[in-house]
């Protein structure tokens, strides 16, 4: 499997490691007890497409975040995750 | 030819089997080899096959099950039969495929499977008793009494178990890895490979030919054609010629594309040694590559079924078009008089060749009505009797082939004289690496022939691979093929000139095996998988078990899963199942087929990474001055750390390790501990980010001044601990333990880019800038006086417990100065680049000298730790929370931070976890085990008195005892207490007290001192 | 009259007339409309769990449905080793429980599973990890477990092949199981599915459940491929797959799909003769009865649901091999593939009531479920005739991720792919 | 100035060659790194830098030599360089005294000089072998003089560039603790390439 990392270009899964779902956010603050523990332990986990977060550690050393289909591992899209955790952050200011 | 006449040509040495003209070989030089133990010749470019059959030998192997002698049955790598064990000594290769060995000077094989010899096998003996040994019989016995399985059964199954032998020793040969990258990826160098290759080589695109065989051409070399009324072969010489003049082309002969991966990686095997007597110097013997590919052109041909019929495995019954493979390419006649049975025109063609090459032609059997095909007219250009409509019912000769029954269209029986048997059930296309990715195939009943349906992205199929099995429509089916290819990694194409090929007739009517009408007892020895010896009764009684999915046949039969992965059985099982269960083949469905396409040395895809270079070593700064002193080595996850500096007189390791401990408690040690990871982080936001990932409050630490920092994982247990020294306002260096170092630096980086990017902070590793040097005892700072430069005041007040500063050392070198200490005596860290780290080790030595310095390894440094209660990595192992280590107040109560949350759960915050605590010995020499468990004194040895363990455990020579810390049910609350380490893995139960875990010093006077 | 008992005797019968007599190892069922209980997947664990609620818990109306084939999921492509050297105290007498099923399975079931008690040693290679041993074999011994510690001297006595000599991370010595060892992984699948269509069961292959029916919140039967069919009580045991199928009742769980690697070498004579796992690498092996090397490391590490992996891994794993053991460097590989695992948030299972009525979870079994086989079905069972926890398996409530109360042997936390 | 700790090159190994292929340490020089903070603004930092050193932060895996030819910037990440020169670590007027006065309020400048090591591979033959373990396309027309990639040579990590063409000439920048363990790994290559 090879992931395109938007800094270093395609590279071997082998320079990466991985993370996990992308789609689930650290509670704010004083979150309910439920919360949190949907947030560290429960998972959608599906079949097909799966955002998901790699670190490219032998690398840039840049997190990122992978769209990939979980059936096929067919790899659709790759952004920065710092990118896409600054334009959220931005929408949840404004 | 009699058995009698064969074996005087074993005994003349004499190859009495050549015939003129083999392409593929070099008949001007000869090249000596043996199997088992006797002397043969050979030419170069032969197989170990090729040169047996050369000298009449049928006899290569036995067969798994029931020993039953077998031949050579094809000329590829699909053989099941003919596996030999290759080489001796450490370089045995067991199973090794006798039609894809290569022949090289002094090449020494023996057979395998058999005992006492190849012609007498003790276990033939189990044939007779087939009927009892059918599909699954071990399901269903061998069960009473229960104990007798691992006592009696499972040795004598173990004893039949397996074909050749491994090696004894270690593998002497290297194994070598790369990764290539290429536009477009052509497997098999056959009429469409070659032209595949060729159309997309000339467009410019980066194009890699593999080819798994020595020579490049495929079919080419196997056939007596002609192309543009030349010997096919001398084509694929040119086309080879003209691809290697081409800069991106890259041609890999003796290459195997074993697998399709993800994102068009593809694995792949290149043989650069397995033909000759042993690798060059410093030379793999094979390397593995990976290949990424954008487009992939699966051009790797077709593999010829056999025919199921009762005797189709006795040796001298081979392939049809290996026969071809053998006359044409080897210049070897397999036999001096064939039959050939085919149901389809394919096969027909041995027939001519056979003839040709002088070999009488004793029969041809054609499955077909008459009129069907092409047989009647090859039959008379052979002067050969011609049988349509027909079936072989059984074949003579037990080690050899000595004749066959036919039962003709009018179901007459006729015998036929003959030592060769060249049949052709049509062909298989090579469609494996289509299906790595989990795609089925689909069956198409005019090619009689499964062929892929779905492909993996970047993939497409040419030739016979894609059932293109003319070489005119096989070559322009490549040409196009490589075309395509190239436009779709944006290079202009267009498609070669192509040869003139005659026309060839691929016609077929399905034939799978010839068990109409014949009694099914028959079926017994009509083979279906042959190395695993899988007959076609064996497929009726799985069908009649149940095991109707061709995957339960598979299992329950263990058809196909033998070395050769059912290469040239697995259609006829389907086929065979499809018609018991009275299914389309098509319906019934294949196997799963699995990489790798051929089976590839676990040393080729272990690499050079073996021995001591398994993992790379880390050296520490010191390394080279440790070894010097003749430090003893302790690997600490990839460092090589010293554990501990013996010196003369010493007789045992706790000798040294006492001294160790009590130079640094009584006088000055010092320790190299670069190992510990050192993060450096900048940033206006750098407080604000501490302050989210420790536990504890960081905004107000001092410049100049370090702190222990406490990290959970964001589940509330913790994770690591070190301490973190503020340099300037914005600027922070962060230990981490050695374990951790490079997962804290992801976590940090976590931390940052996904949780809290408002946050302004940089990260960088300085682990390996600093040479990190602890300098500990009541001597320290006197030592410490003779190496930092004298402007630096190092005074206790001006430099007290926890300071960290900038500072110089033996007359300018800049130096970073920690006032922590791990072995609670008066210590500092003292950091300079690592260049001089060695340096600094030796001036240490000289300076300390007076005041008795000596170096202590990791394991004086572990002692002093647990003398001191510190936790380490068996506490912090993952499972045990800041409570547990004694931490709780840590946890700041006024911010966020990383596990914060769940560290609050009932379970986390539970008093009665293991806590914890120090254990002393009642009799200080009674010696802590860490593993030990700990129960209430006196309480049974069961696991529901258990209530915690020992984590650490150590000599104290302070103390005089033997101590440990451990983490004990309500800990802090038992101080006074008696337990009872129990061991019971060493039938030891220790009494011990329940104390503070901190031994030494418990004020922590020495520290500030 | 066909033959239904497997003996030595019955085989030496049927021999004499042609194999003509056996009996299908199971009928071909075919849904009925309802069952008092159906179980989702006939792996291991499902199977197992219909033939001890037929057997001991006097089920009566009972269906196993099957997506495809029974056995084809992990329960046929594991690397089958069973041992019940567990650390914490949540998961010790559940394995040692499974391993006294697995002692007497084949007279229990009249179908021999080839459990081969040939031993299990762990190897370990510094201070630290055999303190970790330590700890857990006495562990296995305060519950009654068998567990002996060796050192270097007697691992190399037992395993003289292994690299002693030359090796990056020395071999310290070991921990040893001798009751553990390795069974035959078809085997289990079919012995259970034999022994429970004889005790009425349907095992209905083909049939796969797309949809999970709630009525006033509770579960009340499967949609499947073949038609629905009424439950009374709806038991999941598909690992691999548990959350595509516990998402149909809209369960969230605390679970990641992650695929497994394993590898099977060129049959060769036997020489390794118990199971063997290498502590300074990714890698494990034993030797099957056939003669193949079985082996694997550990898992590619990403959430999938395609039953195959990359080549890292499995470069990684034959690192792992050569450096353990060099002279199998000409051995070759015949064969590797994947395999789907709940790779669960703590690395241990589940097996407990959902919050949805009539709906209950057996799930999370990471890499290690095969050995689980017979006390998961047992356990199951038990849970679904009964309503409450086997005493065994009183700590794999869902409940234990909010509480804290979670069972990570290894001490990685909640991320699935480290455990 | 340093009066009497003897520097000690992180490899013992002298250079060695198979062929004409030569794997050898380079000599030991200045290194920083560049972490750029985000609140300044980036363009800022290129800016400073370009005036300083008359030459644009490479927005690319690659690497740039400042217009003076004295100090090299290497891309190592979306937000940090390292800047390579031959001089004196930690010398006066050195190369982080010159970025702290060029940019030292822009970024984090820490000294990464004995971090890394260098190690030059050069020879008819450097492609084939540093292709044995750099799992990156390294043809000429993909990776030239100035592409850089941070990867794997084999296990270890490293950050490699190529600094010429002709001999073909890649330098592995690697973490000194790495270092012999690399040299080796390169050297068995070396042997194993010329089959
Ligand atoms: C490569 C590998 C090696 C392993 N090695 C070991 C080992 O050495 N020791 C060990 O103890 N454990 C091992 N394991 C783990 C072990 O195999 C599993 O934990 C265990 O087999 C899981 O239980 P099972 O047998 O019931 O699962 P499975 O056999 O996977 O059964 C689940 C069944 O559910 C079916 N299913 C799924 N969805 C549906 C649906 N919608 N409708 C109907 N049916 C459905 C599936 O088709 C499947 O047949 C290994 C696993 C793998 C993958
Ligand atoms: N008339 C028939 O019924 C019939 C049937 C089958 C084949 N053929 C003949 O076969 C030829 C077909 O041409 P083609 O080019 O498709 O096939 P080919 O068999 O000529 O060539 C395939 C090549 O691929 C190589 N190969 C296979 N798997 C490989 C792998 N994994 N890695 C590397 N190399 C691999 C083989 O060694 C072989 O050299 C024609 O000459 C045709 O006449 C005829
Ligand atoms: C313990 C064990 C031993 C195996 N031995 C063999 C073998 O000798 N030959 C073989 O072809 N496959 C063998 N396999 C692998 C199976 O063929 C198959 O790959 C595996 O069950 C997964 O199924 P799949 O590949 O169809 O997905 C073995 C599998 C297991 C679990
Ligand atoms: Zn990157």
């Amino acid at each position: 499997m090879r992931l395109t990392c938007p800094f270093c270009g395609s590279r071997g899964v082998e320079e990466f490691t991985y993370r996990g779902d992308a789609t689930v956010r650290r509670p704010a603050g004083e979150a309910s007890a439920e919360a949190w523990v949907d947030y560290v332990y429960l998972r959608d986990n599906p079949a097909g497409p799966h955002q998901e977060l790699w670190y490219h550690g032998a690398g840039c050393r840049s997190w990122l975040v992978v769209t990939r289909d979980t059936r096929t591992h067919q790899i659709t899209e790759v952004r920065a995750a710092r990118a896409v955790a600054q334009a959220e952050h931005k929408e949840g200011a404004a | 030819m009699t058995d009698a006449h064969m074996s005087s040509a074993l005994a003349t040495g004499v190859p009495q089997h050549r015939v003129a003209g083999g392409n593929g070989i070099d008949a001007g030089r000869t090249v000596r080899f043996t199997f088992d133990g006797r002397q043969y010749t050979g030419h170069p470019g032969d197989t170990l096959a090729s040169a047996l059959l050369a000298h009449g030998v049928r006899l290569a192997g036995r067969s798994f099950k029931y020993h039953r002698p077998r031949g050579i049955l094809s000329a590829g790598p699909e053989e099941p039969n003919a596996l030999v064990e290759l080489r001796t000594g450490p370089r045995r290769e067991p199973n090794t495929r006798a039609t894809v060995a290569e022949l090289y000077e002094g090449l020494s094989a023996a057979s395998q499977n058999r005992w006492p010899s190849l012609a007498f096998d003790a276990l033939g003996m189990n044939g007779l008793f087939s009927s009892v040994l059918g599909a699954g019989f071990y399901y269903k016995t061998f069960m009473w009494p229960a104990a007798f399985w691992e006592k009696v059964y499972e040795p004598l199954i173990r004893k039949a178990a397996g074909l050749g032998r491994a090696a004894d020793e270690a593998d002497p040969d290297q194994y070598e890895k790369a990764t290539a990258f290429c536009d477009v990826l052509v497997v098999g160098s056959g009429p469409a490979g070659l032209a595949a290759a060729l159309a997309a080589g000339r467009s410019g695109a980066r194009v890699i030919l593999c080819e798994e065989d020595s020579l490049t051409g495929g079919r080419l070399r196997a056939e007596s054609r002609q192309l543009d009324a030349a010997p096919a072969w001398r084509w694929a010489e040119q086309v080879r010629a003209a691809l290697e003049a081409l800069p991106e082309v890259r041609i890999m002969e003796r290459t195997c594309v074993f697998g399709t991966y993800d994102g068009g990686t593809y694995g792949a095997l290149e043989r650069v040694a397995d033909h000759l007597p042993q690798p060059a110097k410093g030379q793999p013997r094979q390397r593995l590559w990976r290949i990424v590919a954008r487009q992939c052109i699966v051009a790797a041909g077709a593999v010829e079924r056999p025919i199921v019929f009762s005797g189709n495995d006795t040796p001298g019954v081979m392939l049809a078009g290996a026969v071809r493979t053998y006359l044409n390419r080897f210049g070897v006649a397999p036999g001096r008089r064939a039959v050939v049975y085919t149901c389809n025109d394919d096969g027909l063609r041995t027939a001519l060749d056979l003839a040709r090459a002088g070999v009488s032609v004793a029969a041809i059997v054609d499955s077909r009505p008459e009129g069907e095909g092409q047989g009647a007219q090859v039959a008379r250009a052979c002067g050969a009797p011609f049988l349509p409509g027909a079936a072989i019912t059984a074949v003579k000769g037990r080690m050899a082939v000595s004749g066959v029954s036919v039962r003709d269209a009018q179901g007459r029986e006729q015998r036929f004289a003959c030592d060769l048997l060249a049949m052709s059930g049509g062909w298989s296309p090579n469609i494996a690496l289509t299906t790595h990715q989990g795609m089925r195939p689909v069956y198409d009943e005019a090619l009689c022939a499964f062929l892929p349906a779905a492909l993996p992205p970047g993939m497409v199929v040419a030739g016979a691979a894609a059932g293109v099995f003319g070489t005119a429509e096989a070559l322009r089916n490549g040409a196009q093929a490589g075309v395509r290819a190239a436009q779709a990694c944006g290079f202009e194409a267009e498609q070669p000139a192509l040869p003139d090929a005659e026309p060839e007739s691929c016609a077929i009517a399905p034939l799978f095996h010839a068990l109409a009408g014949v009694p099914s007892a028959r079926w017994a020895k009509a083979f279906v998988d042959f190395q695993n010896d899988v007959t076609a009764k064996d497929v009726a009684l799985a069908a009649r078990e149940g095991f109707v999915s061709v995957e339960h046949l598979k299992r329950y039969t263990t058809l196909g899963m033998a070395t050769d992965q059912g290469k040239t059985s697995n259609v006829n099982a389907i086929a065979l199942l499809a018609e018991i269960t009275q299914r389309a083949i098509g319906q019934t469905g294949t196997t799963l087929i699995r990489p790798p396409t051929q089976p590839v040395a676990i040393g080729a895809l272990a690499g050079a990474h073996r021995g001591q270079h398994f993992k790379p070593a880390r050296l520490p700064p010191t390394h080279q001055w440790a070894e010097s002193q003749g430090a003893v080595f302790t690997a600490n996850g990839l460092w090589q750390r010293a554990q501990w500096y013996p010196r003369p007189g010493e007789t045992d390791w706790l000798q040294t390790v006492n001294r160790e401990v009590r130079t640094v408690r009584g006088a000055v040690g010092f320790c190299d501990v670069t190992t510990l990871g050192k993060i450096d982080i900048q940033g206006p936001d750098a407080a604000e980010f501490l302050e989210r990932v420790y536990v504890n409050a960081w905004k107000k630490l001092p410049i100049g001044r370090a702190r222990y920092g406490l990290m959970l994982r964001e589940d509330g247990f913790a994770y690591d601990d070190g301490t973190t020294a503020r340099l300037s306002e914005t600027h922070y260096v962060m230990t981490t333990t050695t374990a951790n170092a490079g997962g804290v630096m992801a976590h940090l980086e976590f931390c940052h880019q996904w949780l809290w990017p408002e946050l302004d902070v940089q990260f960088i590793s300085v682990t390996d800038e600093w040479a990190q040097i602890a300098v500990a005892g009541p001597q320290a700072r006197t030592v410490l006086r003779h190496v930092v430069d004298p402007a630096f005041d190092l005074s206790n007040e001006a430099f007290p417990y926890m300071a960290a500063g900038e500072v110089t050392v033996c007359g300018g070198v800049a130096a970073r100065l920690f006032r922590l200490s791990f072995s609670g005596e008066l210590a500092y860290e003292l950091a300079v680049p690592a260049r001089y780290g060695d340096a600094l080790a030796r001036r240490l030595m000289e300076v300390g000298a007076p005041y008795g310095i000596a170096p202590y390894g990791t394991e004086a440094l572990g002692v002093m730790r647990i003398e001191k209660g510190h936790p380490a990595g068996p506490e912090l192992n993952g499972q045990t929370t800041a409570h547990d280590l004694g931490m709780g107040r840590m946890l700041s109560t006024r911010k966020d931070f990383i596990g914060r949350h769940m560290a609050q759960r009932v379970a986390l915050t539970d008093p009665a976890r293991p806590t914890l605590v120090g254990l002393q010995p009642l009799n200080p020499a009674d010696q802590v085990v860490a593993g030990a468990h700990l129960l209430p004194d006196g309480a049974p040895a069961t696991a529901a008195s258990d209530q915690g363990w020992v984590s650490s455990a150590a000599f104290s020579p302070t103390l005089g005892s033997w101590i440990g810390l451990g983490l004990l049910s309500n800990g802090p609350a038992r101080h006074g207490e008696i337990v009872a380490l129990h061991n019971p893995l060493a039938g030891t139960v220790v009494r011990a007290r329940v104390v503070s875990p901190v031994f030494v010093d418990p004020e922590g006077a020495r520290v500030h001192g | 009259m066909q033959t239904d008992r497997y003996s030595l005797f019955a085989l030496l019968r049927e021999a004499m007339r042609g194999n003509t007599g056996w009996k299908p190892a199971w009928r071909k069922a075919t849904p009925a409309p309802t069952y008092d209980y159906v179980i989702v997947g006939g792996g291991g664990h499902g199977l197992a769990t219909a033939y001890y609620l037929a057997r001991r818990y006097g089920g009566q109306r009972i269906a196993v449905v099957e997506k495809g084939w029974i056995g084809g999921g992990n329960v046929g492509r594991n690397t089958t080793i069973v041992r019940s050297n567990y650390l914490l105290p949540g998961n010790e007498p559940f394995y040692e429980c499974a391993m006294k099923l697995w002692e007497g399975l084949e007279q229990d079931i009249n179908y021999n599973a080839m459990v081969s008690q040939r031993g299990v040693l762990n190897l370990f290679h510094n201070d630290a990890q055999r303190g970790a041993y330590i700890r857990r074999g006495n562990a296995m011994r305060l519950h009654g477990v068998d567990a002996e510690l060796l050192d270097t001297q007697a691992v190399r006595e037992k395993v003289p092949f292994l690299n002693f000599d030359d090796a990056r991370f020395p071999i310290r010595g070991g921990l040893l199981q001798r009751r553990g060892g390795t069974v035959r992984h078809d085997a289990v699948a079919w012995g259970y599915a034999r022994a429970a269509d004889r005790l009425g069961v349907d095992i209905i292959e083909n049939c796969e459940v797309t949809g999970i029916r709630l009525e006033g919140g509770r579960a009340v039967g499967v949609e499947t491929t073949r038609g629905f069919i009424g439950a009374g009580k709806l038991g999941l045991a598909c690992a691999g797959n548990s959350s595509r199928v516990a998402g149909m009742a809209g369960l969230r769980l605390p679970i990641e799909s992650h695929v497994l690697q394993a590898f099977v070498s060129e049959g060769i004579k036997p020489f390794i003769d118990c199971v063997v796992t290498f502590g300074a690498g990714h890698f494990y092996i034993s030797q099957s009865d056939k003669g193949g090397l079985v082996f694997g490391g550990d898992i590619d590490g990403y959430n999938s649901y395609a039953q195959r992996g990359n080549l890292p891994v499995i470069e990684d794993v034959c690192e792992g091999g050569m450096a353990l053991m060099p002279r199998i460097g000409r051995v070759r590989l015949l064969r590797h593939w994947g395999g789907i695992m709940d790779m669960s948030m703590d690395g241990s299972p589940i097996i407990d009531h959902t919050p949805v009525q009539g709906l209950y979870l057996n799930a999370g079994w990471c890499y290690g479920g095969f050995k689980a086989t017979p006390a998961s079905g047992l356990c199951f069972a038990h849970l679904l005739a009964r309503d409450e926890p086997h005493p065994v398996a009183t700590a794999y409530r869902l409940d234990r991720f909010a509480r804290g109360a979670v069972i990570d042997e290894k001490g990685m936390g909640a991320q699935p792919n480290l455990h | 100035m340093v009066e009497s700790l003897l520097a000690l090159p992180p490899v013992s190994a002298d250079p060695v060659r198979a062929g004409d292929t030569v794997l050898a340490l380079a000599p030991m020089g200045e290194a920083v790194s560049l972490g750029a903070f985000a609140g300044a603004g980036r363009a800022a930092l290129l800016a400073r830098v370009r005036e300083t050193f008359g030459v644009d932060l490479p927005e690319q895996p690659r690497a740039v030599a400042s217009a003076d030819g004295q100090v090299t910037f290497v891309w190592c990440g979306p937000t940090q360089w390292l800047a390579l020169s031959l001089g004196e670590s930690g010398a006066e007027g050195g190369l982080l005294a010159r970025l702290r006065a060029a940019c030292g309020d822009l970024c984090a400048l820490t000294s990464q000089s004995d971090s890394r090591t260098t190690l030059r591979l050069s020879g008819p033959q450097a492609r084939e072998v540093a292709g044995r373990l750099v799992p990156v396309d390294l043809h000429d027309a993909v990776f030239e003089p100035g592409h850089v990639a941070l990867t794997l040579a084999g296990h270890i990590p490293v950050l490699i560039r190529q600094v010429a063409r002709n001999p073909v000439t890649y330098e592995f920048l690697v973490f000194r603790s790495f270092a012999e363990s690399l040299f080796h790994d390169l050297h068995v290559a070396m042997n194993g390439a010329l089959s």
